[in-house]
């Protein structure tokens, strides 16, 4: 009854391609900048951060809705997971940044009088640094390796409850361990770029910034495999209640930034300040530009009910906000790093590289297992559902 | 002064009721209007109803409080006295967001619930006409307005319907 | 009123009332924005009505007094007037200006033609104005109990008199009288009545000062001390800027001599040997402990380290390690360094004589030819006195402004001296116990209703003027006197025929009619006479090495010592009923309104002691406070409190140390070598407003020592620079046109005196809430004098910060008021809107300063809900209210109110120079703490003048503003410390 | 609407539409009880010593408060946040929950936002009379006056004005909206007589009407739509009056989501202590179930672990800041003199919450009672902890303090108990303490067993 899918050559060549021209692209752009490794190395964190957050993100929305008894989402379920399983691959990338940690974070090699970068030393320094990335990624990677297992088991066993409240348990332990990761993983590899500055907000606005990018990627990719003939099932209903994370978080994430800014704003102390004024000032155009990208698009294209329940407007939304919140790791990234707003050749092939490798990752999980898990118990009610007018 | 009569008919279920429903609309019988104790799902599909227009309302007055409460904030730190707080910029953008907030909630708020009360007749010493008090509790009524002196016919097809307690209700409105 | 005031126009030059008129014409075209007169007008009224009232019975006429900057035709309402006039209480003498508003003093002020004091004053001298309005002050005549009209007072005197028993004595018992018309007056009156007798009692005694200097340069004599001519100053136990002599003058040269401000690159060192920790010990550059039993021990070993130096012969005497050091530092500081004890022992003080002799001193920092006249009291003679009254030698007796009952009650000898004394008369301004013994009292007017003259040091005079006509039925002394002698006309003119026979004669006022002459000594209130003739004294030597070989070991043991010490708010007492000064805290331990045993931590630790604990010491029950800096096993205890006759305010407070004072050698001594402390098992609760004692390793109070300095004038201060570079802000700094005021405090200059403290709550109104609200926390306080302590618990290094509002220009409190009471002015000035307060307190929380205050209760009485005051010290009595500051609004329940930089007097000067139609000069506009500061730590002006001194201070490498990090960007900003001492290397 | 078997059902024993009716009904009919008597009694003593502790500050001053030149709030403004807080939980329930298709949330969203409302007008108390100048407090409206003194709208606690008044406005809406047709259910159960009149007038003309329903659940949702939101910026807004400061302790990002959070998190707690007792004193176990219980409590942990991970980042980011004053701030916390509030506080806030990942104890009514009473207590500390532990020792050691609260306090916070209750009392006699429409439309896919009447 639902159509499994199939990774075919076609979309393997595309994705191949787009992997090559990425890859031409960064070679070209890694020789243009041989003397600006702090670039290349601001390019391969943004990239494989942001990636790997999407997938982080991808898998958190799963694990959400097998804890909040969801039924809807089952339509769906198989996107996210899949994302998910991209976490190795980009864990890998996340390895190369440790190489560069020196052209990265200022931290590295503090100034001998910086009494308070030498402070952080017990935190901030390449080993410890190395450490928790590895137990990032080894973590998370067993995690979304656990719960896919599960999610496919399900497959062969119907009507088999325990397996679903081994899920749920599973589900409750990757939340737990994603709720530290999560902001401690932000805090290391982007917060410490800005090495002396500290904001408590951030890693719950690094955590929404990909959550929302991870809905985005969804939302986008349920419109491509509808294109290509899969996922009819995929009613308006679910399409309205995607559409409203995407509204609902954009809203919670320009909240996020609000609270941040304005705190930061209203009481002008100057070590918080320093970081705004730098991206007011060199990257003015870029850090407004992130604000109404992720805030006043989405929330404007989906604040009606119509918007939400048609995939083109959906797809138009997601894909703004995609963009937009690369946008939001490049103002994360660049100023403490590169220092001045740089676009070029590098930064379009580096990011076109790692996202035909995160889609490659994804496709080739996705046909691995039928496109719904029909034995979900919850997976009927999915289809005898609406949103109220 | 106008006098109408309806015909009322109840089902003690609401899968009855739209049974019923699509079985008059069948019959082309029209209905005047469909009572029940709670919001029965897919009724308003089912009746053909149009989608309320209370979110444009919300909207537009959502609008209004916005402009309203970012437009006063910036008038009274700019022109009306502006004064140095704290070396605050006169017109500080920041501080106006929460206000400004507020009152876009509040504003829209107001248009929903006054436009719903408005729109559906509804209010402190509203004289809406209750036919049936079991309405409220578990009866699922239909009402049709007899035109041209069809009550018996009306109700005879409610009855027809499985409908229960069918009786005649003169109203003078 | 208008009598007195009428009588003044006639004495105005004619020019200068043309100048007057055409000042006033000026007022309608000048630069400054105008005042709002109806608001003057309101305050006249409601100010003028209640001081007309009170002032109404008082019909006696003043004598001709003459406002110093402004001389008008008729007092004008909400106009200041200044008279010169002097402040004396027995202890120090200061040259003052009186401020007046609609007939009431509101505020003391130093004279600035004063040399010596520089225009500043002390607390004491700040808050003595309250005094004035102390309605427990005696208010008429009084005979037993009974209410005597003057006339009757007089007709009893001559009866006395004329059936005077030749055999006994009259005794006129004063303190040091500074005043020669009083002298001559007293000689008259001596010479009417041979029987007559003066005695000289001085509430502190330093008598023994006098007999050293008889001993070694053959006369009884204070000499003139010149802290500002030393490099190295030596103090034993002498808290010579809190209490000692002359603190007022002895600040300003301390500060003087090390400050760092004017290109100044030298700084005096000072190092302090003393028992508790005391004001002048807390500002040493180092400080050694020692027991107040070993001071005489230490004196001696550093004559005898001297002597050998010196080449004369050397006293046998174990010299400590420290005190060798010290000797080698003072040979090379000969001729330029001072060494001083503050303690009333003959041999101790023959000791320093001999040192400062070695060290050759004498002349350049010991002047003793131009000796002070201060303390005259003779400890010897007051026993004898005590002792002819005990054999009824003595038929009457004057308690003459002294209160030897509660000074010097010596084992309850002297209250039974006086019970012999058949007639006792009280002649004071404020209650005394010894009033309480006398048959009759006399009371006198306060000085600020008073007339007089001093000489302080010869060819100094000054006078002093009533600012006011006295409130009470009073009579000055002196007219007793000349009334009971017969003596015709008031004081004054006794005073004027004084001058005009004694020092208009001299050689300064030649060419001048006697009549101008007098004029302007009273304008200016002093009067410098250089051609003195100088007294010859010269030094006659004494056997210094036995006195010092008698000490050759230190005395000190196990056994816990006793020593009373005057603290600087209270002082010996005498002006302990003063809300003010009780609410005062004191600079070392910021306690106010209760004496206390200072104790060492290492002996409270021992004992197992913490501060509230009670005591019982040599059966004085009283709160223990753990002193760092205090010698180990010596207790100290605050003389001047357990006042059991001094009003409303002071009875009560505390418990009487003076009880434990005896004579020794003949001089009173105040300290006693054996005490017992016994913990009592109670507590009590000290009313204190600073509890936590550490800087944390906050940079809140910078400092460096002098080598650094000289090396880098930023050392210490790095970080400023450091903050500098990172102080961003997100928004633009608002522009300020036109002034922008700005207040520089050199730390290297405050040395904690407090003075500034009361002149702030003179000047602005606020309110005292009494003990057991400040031991809630709820002092009001705008200024406040922060004291930290760092290293050594048994001798730490302590450092003072003044904190008052810092008038931020990013101001945390400014943008949470959710009123808009609290705004920018355009001048910079953080700003109150009180009416507009709705007491939120959220600017307080927000401060990161907490320099905002908040009318918990309705202290002032300006609430308008009935019965709900909380008043302790009466302030809101209509007679106190008399010395509110119309000029600043007194604020209500419920309202936050701070420092305003003294916007009052911002506004004034500016109208002046609008009406004079002219550009205000630097320097003009003082804030009341700049204009008290003895040590001139203080500089207010225009920042936004490039050439005023806050501007170029402003740029001085020391300064920083109080938590930069934060980006407030205070108006208020510090200069860092320095301190001379070698970094690396201490005495101890 | 179809819902899966696997599910536990919501409603518990046999039910058809009237017998919801009934049931919920029962409470208001007759007579009240002594219980009820005694409890209103009780309430309303306690509601007037909390008058009389506010006529004494009034009287006499914030003097009689233990605050002082260091610490400006203390209990007031501690009890105003931790009210406020509570006020989170009734329109979290029915907004939140509503957007995301919570039927749970049909048995405990009436008396939920019952308790908001309540909890709110407690709440609002606080910023009143914390004031030094009550009587002058109409100064914070922006009215114009012949002074053309305006207000500061960079104040936060302006922004509490705005932000309060419109989430009790709104919330008052939303609540009374969703009472109209059970107002009406309860109008046509009276036999004719005033009261029938009263509710009659309450119940604005309820007919049932299809349209109406229609209208009603399109006003609902987007009504939803925007207290969500509002919810969320009121306690951020409250977040803000410390957030915005310079204090160490106060002014740090995390706090608006953290305190909103929190405030779930409490009133959560809070309605759950009601509840327990409620359902029991008013035989309504059928309709909050364990299932309810199981449900609540999940929440109660996911926020209260969001609670634990904000003060866990505020210590470490204290100490990773490198800043001295921030550093000193949260070590005084944990090991100073007011050590003990910041433990009561991870203790009740942070660990006893946990319990709740054990199934038994999330759906055991007697284990619930008691951990949502030591949340109640801790999220009170919490505030205590962060208002005056920040303030007694911030930036300059010789202003450091200390704070004690007087009988006063105690007396205003016991008196907002009183209006608290006293509210309660009259809003479970007087209304339907469950959404009774609410309820039937979930009624034949949640409850155990759905019985047709009639045919």
């Amino acid at each position: 009854m639902y159509k499994s899918f199939e990774f075919t050559q076609n979309i393997k060549k595309f994705l191949i391609a787009l992997m090559v021209i990425g890859a031409l692209l960064t070679v070209v752009g890694v020789f243009m900048n041989l003397d600006h490794m702090h670039r290349i190395m601001a390019n391969v964190l943004l990239n494989g951060f942001y990636f790997t957050a999407i997938a982080m993100g991808a898998a958190f929305f799963v694990v959400v809705h097998i804890l909040g008894e969801s039924g809807w989402h089952t339509a769906i379920q198989r996107i996210p997971e899949a994302l998910g399983q991209y976490i190795p691959v980009g864990g890998v990338i996340m390895l190369l940044v440790l190489l560069g940690m020196g052209d990265l974070y200022h931290w590295t090699h503090p100034d001998p009088d910086d009494t308070i970068l030498l402070g952080k030393v017990p935190f901030l320094n390449p080993v410890f640094f190395s450490i928790r990335t590895v137990v990032y990624i080894v973590v998370w990677t067993l995690l979304v390796r656990k719960l896919r297992k599960m999610s496919l088991a399900s497959d062969s066993s119907p009507d088999d409850i325990k397996l679903f409240t081994r899920t749920r348990n599973w589900s409750g332990i990757f939340i737990v361990i994603f709720a530290i990761t999560s902001s401690t993983s932000a805090w290391d590899w982007i917060m410490s770029i800005d090495s002396h500055w500290f904001s408590t907000l951030f890693g719950w606005y690094i955590f929404v910034s990909s959550f929302v990018a991870a809905v985005a990627m969804v939302i986008i990719l349920l419109f491509v495999l509808r294109r290509m003939g899969y996922m009819d099932h995929v009613n308006e209903e679910h399409m309205h209640d995607l559409g409203k994370y995407l509204f609902g978080f954009s809203v919670f994430w320009a909240y996020l930034w609000v609270s941040q800014y304005l705190l930061i704003w209203y009481s002008n102390i100057p070590e918080e300040t320093i970081y705004f004024v730098k991206r007011q000032e060199d990257f003015g155009m870029i850090f407004w530009a992130n604000v109404i990208i992720n805030f006043l698009a989405p929330f404007l294209i989906l604040m009606a009910r119509g918007t939400k329940r048609k995939m083109n407007w959906l797809l138009v939304s997601a894909i703004i906000v995609f963009v937009g919140h690369w946008i939001d790791m490049y103002v994360a990234i660049w100023p403490g790093s590169v220092g001045h707003a740089d676009f070029g050749l590098l930064e379009i092939g580096m990011t076109l590289l790692v996202l035909g490798v995160f889609l490659f990752s994804f496709f080739r999980h996705f046909a691995k297992a039928p496109v719904v898990p029909e034995n979900h118990p919850y997976f009927k009610e999915s289809f005898d559902y609406d949103n109220i007018r | 002064m106008e006098e109408k009569t309806y015909v009322s008919g109840y089902f003690p279920d609401d899968k009855d009721l739209i049974v019923a429903i699509k079985e008059l609309q069948e019959k082309n019988v029209d209905i005047a209007d469909v009572r029940t104790p709670f919001p029965v799902h897919g009724l308003d599909k089912v009746l053909k109803y149009r989608r309320s227009r209370l979110p444009r309302a919300g909207f537009v007055a959502g609008v209004i409080g916005c402009a309203i409460g970012f437009g006063f904030q910036a008038w009274v730190f700019t022109q009306a006295w502006p004064l140095n707080f704290g070396g605050k910029p006169f017109m500080s953008v920041p501080s106006f967001i929460p206000v400004t907030f507020e009152l876009t909630v509040l504003f829209a708020a107001f248009a929903l619930v006054f436009g719903f009360l408005i729109s559906s007749k509804l209010g402190p010493g509203s004289d809406n006409i209750i036919y049936d008090e079991g309405v409220t509790d578990d009866r699922f009524q239909i009402l049709l307005e007899v035109k041209n002196a069809n009550g018996d016919a009306l109700q005879e097809s409610l009855q027809s319907v499985g409908a229960l307690g069918v009786q005649l209700h003169e109203v003078k409105s | 009123m208008k009598q007195y005031w009428k009588s003044i126009e006639d004495l105005v030059p004619a020019e200068e009332i043309e100048q007057e008129k055409k000042s006033s014409m000026v007022l309608s075209e000048g630069k400054e924005s105008s005042g709002n007169s109806r608001r003057d007008f309101l305050k006249y009224f409601g100010f003028g009505i209640a001081s007309a009232a009170v002032l109404a019975g008082c019909e006696r006429p003043v004598k001709k007094a003459i406002p110093l900057l402004i001389q008008p035709e008729e007092i004008k309402p909400g106009t200041a007037n200044y008279y010169a006039s002097a402040f004396y209480d027995g202890t120090e003498m200061v040259p003052i200006l009186v401020k007046v508003r609609d007939g009431r003093p509101i505020k003391i002020e130093g004279n600035d033609l004063c040399e010596l004091t520089g225009g500043s004053t002390s607390a004491r001298i700040q808050a003595s104005l309250l005094n004035l309005y102390d309605e427990s002050r005696p208010a008429q005549p009084m005979h037993n109990d009974t209410a005597i009209t003057w006339e009757q007072v007089d007709a009893d005197m001559l009866k006395l008199m004329a059936e005077w028993d030749v055999s006994k004595e009259f005794v006129i018992l004063t303190p040091t009288v500074l005043s020669p018309s009083t002298q001559k007056l007293i000689a008259d009156f001596k010479a009417k009545y041979s029987f007559v007798v003066h005695e000289t009692f001085d509430a502190i005694s330093y008598s023994a000062i006098r007999e050293a200097f008889e001993k070694s340069y053959g006369e009884a004599l204070i000499p003139s001390y010149r802290f500002d001519k030393a490099k190295l100053v030596i103090g034993f136990n002498a808290d010579f800027l809190g209490t000692w002599l002359q603190p007022v003058a002895f600040s300003r040269q301390y500060a003087m001599a090390r400050k760092l401000t004017g290109g100044q690159r030298e700084m005096m060192r000072h190092l302090q040997f003393e028992t508790t920790m005391s004001l002048t010990g807390s500002n040493a550059d180092e400080r050694v402990p020692i027991a107040a039993a070993d001071e005489a021990h230490y004196v001696s070993a550093l004559y005898a380290a001297l002597a050998s130096k010196a080449g004369v012969s050397v006293p046998v005497v174990t010299i400590p390690d420290v005190v060798n050091k010290i000797a080698e530092e003072l040979w090379s500081n000969k001729g330029a360094s001072l060494v001083v004890s503050g303690t009333n022992d003959v041999d101790i003080q023959s000791l320093i004589c001999g040192i400062n002799e070695l060290l050759q001193n004498t002349g350049t920092t010991v002047v003793v030819d131009t000796p002070v006249h201060l303390f005259k009291g003779d400890d010897k003679a007051y026993s004898a006195l005590l002792s002819r009254m005990e054999k009824g030698k003595v038929g009457a007796a004057m308690f003459w402004n002294t209160n030897p009952l509660y000074h010097a009650p010596m084992g309850g000898q002297t209250e039974k001296a006086l019970a012999s004394v058949p007639v006792k008369i009280a002649v004071n301004s404020q209650q005394t116990e010894t009033a309480q013994l006398c048959d009759y009292s006399l009371p006198t007017p306060h000085f600020l209703e008073s007339w007089d003259d001093a000489v302080l040091i010869d060819g100094v005079y000054s006078l002093t003027q009533p600012a006011i006509r006295p409130i009470f039925k009073t009579r000055q002394a002196q007219e007793n006197l000349m009334a009971w002698a017969g003596f015709d006309g008031k004081y004054y003119d006794y005073i004027k025929l004084y001058w005009k026979e004694n020092v208009y004669n001299m050689s300064l006022s030649q060419g001048k009619q006697f009549e101008t002459f007098w004029k302007t000594s009273l304008r200016d209130g002093l009067v410098v006479d250089e051609n003195i003739q100088k007294s010859k004294v010269a030094f006659s030597g004494s056997d210094f090495g036995s006195i010092a070989s008698a000490y050759s070991a230190p005395k000190s043991g196990n056994e816990l010592e006793l020593l009373m010490y005057q603290n600087v708010p209270i002082g010996d007492g005498t002006l302990a009923n003063n809300p003010w000064l009780q609410e005062l805290p004191d600079p070392v331990s910021r306690i106010c309104w209760d004496n206390y045993v200072a104790v060492s931590p290492a002996l409270a630790a021992l004992r197992g002691w913490t501060q509230g604990d009670l005591l019982s010491i040599n059966d004085v029950e009283l709160p223990v406070v753990v002193q760092p800096g205090q010698a180990r096993n010596s207790l100290a205890i605050a003389l001047g409190y357990g006042r059991t006759n001094a009003g409303r305010v002071a009875t009560d407070l505390g418990k009487d140390v003076y009880p434990f004072v005896a004579m020794n050698n003949g001089h009173r001594q105040y300290y006693l070598e054996e005490v017992k402390a016994v913990a009592t098992g109670g507590t009590y609760e000290l009313a204190a407003t600073q509890s936590h004692h550490s800087m944390e390793g906050r940079a809140l109070v910078r400092e460096t020592t002098i080598a650094e300095y000289l090396k880098n004038p930023a050392s210490g201060n790095e970080m400023h620079e450091k903050f500098n570079e990172i102080n961003t802000s997100l928004y633009s700094e608002h522009e300020y046109n036109g002034h922008h005021w700005g207040m520089v405090i050199d730390l290297n200059s405050c040395i904690g005196c407090n003075a500034c403290v009361v002149a702030c709550s003179a000047e602005n109104n606020v309110p005292v809430v009494g003990r057991n609200e400040v031991r809630r926390s709820h002092e009001m306080h705008w200024l406040r004098l922060d004291r930290y302590y760092a290293g050594d618990t048994d001798n730490p290094e302590v450092v003072r910060q003044p904190v008052m509002c810092q008038h931020c220009d990013s101001a945390p409190c400014e943008n949470v008021c959710p009123v808009a009471a609290t705004n920018h002015s355009s001048e910079g000035i953080n700003q109150m809107a009180y009416n507009r307060c709705i007491g939120t307190r959220y600017c307080n929380n927000n401060c990161p300063y907490k320099v905002r205050r908040f009318n918990w209760y309705d202290y002032t009485g300006a609430d308008t809900i009935p019965n709900n005051t909380v008043d302790p010290a009466g302030m809101t009595l209509d007679l106190k209210r008399m010395v509110l500051n119309p000029d600043v609004t007194v604020r209500a329940k419920g309202v936050i109110e701070k420092c305003s930089m003294c916007v009052q007097r911002i506004q004034d000067k500016k109208l002046t120079a609008k009406r004079d139609g002219r550009e205000l000069e630097d320097g003009e506009i003082k804030t009341a703490c700049q204009q008290t500061c003895p040590a001139d730590a203080i500089t207010f002006g225009d920042t936004n003048d490039p050439n005023s001194k806050v501007s170029k201070l402003m740029a001085d490498a020391r300064q920083y503003g109080l938590l930069e990090e934060l980006h407030t960007l205070p108006s208020v900003v510090y200069l860092s410390k320095v301190r001379n001492k070698d970094k690396n290397k201490t005495l101890s | 609407m179809y819902v899966s078997p696997v599910r536990e059902p919501l409603i518990s024993g046999e039910k058809s539409y009237s017998k919801v009716t009934k049931d919920i009904y029962a409470p208001m009919e007759g007579k009240p009880g002594k219980l009820w008597y005694a409890g209103l009694t009780a309430a309303l003593i306690a509601l007037m010593f909390g008058g009389y502790s506010i006529f004494v500050t009034v009287w006499d001053g914030i003097g009689t408060w233990g605050l002082n030149r260091t610490i400006g709030w203390g209990w007031g403004i501690t009890n105003f946040v931790w009210w406020v807080g509570i006020g989170h939980a009734g329109t979290f329930i029915s907004a939140i929950l509503l957007l995301f298709r919570q039927k749970w949330r049909t048995s405990i969203n009436r008396s939920a936002e019952a308790m908001t409302i309540i909890a709110v007008m407690c709440a609002g108390l606080f910023p009143l009379i914390h004031m030094g100048r009550l009587p002058l407090g109409f100064f914070i409206f922006p009215y114009p006056n012949t002074r053309d003194v305006w207000v500061n709208f960079n104040s936060p606690l302006l922004w509490d004005v705005f932000a309060i008044s419109t989430y009790l406005t709104v919330s008052v809406l939303f609540w009374y909206m969703g009472l109209i047709p059970d107002i009406g259910t309860i109008r046509d159960k009276l036999v004719p007589g005033i009261k029938k009149k009263i509710y009659s007038a309450l119940s604005f003309g309820w007919t049932g009407s299809a349209r109406h329903w229609a209208r009603h659940e399109s006003m609902s949702l987007i009504l939803a739509g925007l207290a969500a939101p509002l919810v969320l910026s009121v306690h951020t807004i409250v977040s803000f009056d410390f957030a915005t400061s310079v204090i160490p302790g106060w002014h740090t990002t995390i706090f608006p989501p953290y305190f909103v959070s929190g405030a779930v998190f409490s009133g959560f707690a809070m309605v759950l202590t009601l509840m327990i007792i409620t359902r029991k004193a008013i035989n309504l176990e059928s309709y909050i179930t364990k299932a309810h219980l199981e449900s609540m409590n999940k929440i109660i942990i996911a926020t209260g672990s969001i609670v634990g991970i904000a003060y866990i980042t505020e210590l470490f980011i204290a100490w990773y800041s490198g800043v001295v004053y921030e550093q000193y701030a949260f070590v005084n916390r944990a090991f100073g003199p007011y050590w003990w509030a910041y433990w009561i506080m991870m203790t009740c806030n942070v660990i006893t919450p946990q319990l709740f990942w054990f199934k038994k104890i999330r759906r055991s009514f007697a284990a619930t009672f008691v951990i949502s009473i030591f949340v109640n207590i801790g999220m009170w500390f919490e505030r205590f902890v962060i208002i005056v532990t920040s303030l007694h020792r911030d930036f300059l050691p010789s202003s450091w303090s200390m704070y004690t609260p007087t009988w006063v306090e105690v007396g205003i916070y016991v008196g907002t108990f009183g209006l608290f209750f006293t509210l309660f009392f009259l809003f479970i006699r007087f209304f339907p303490v469950i959404a009774i429409a609410e309820v039937k439309s979930v009624l034949k896919t949640s409850a155990e067993k759905f019985i047709k009447k009639g045919k």
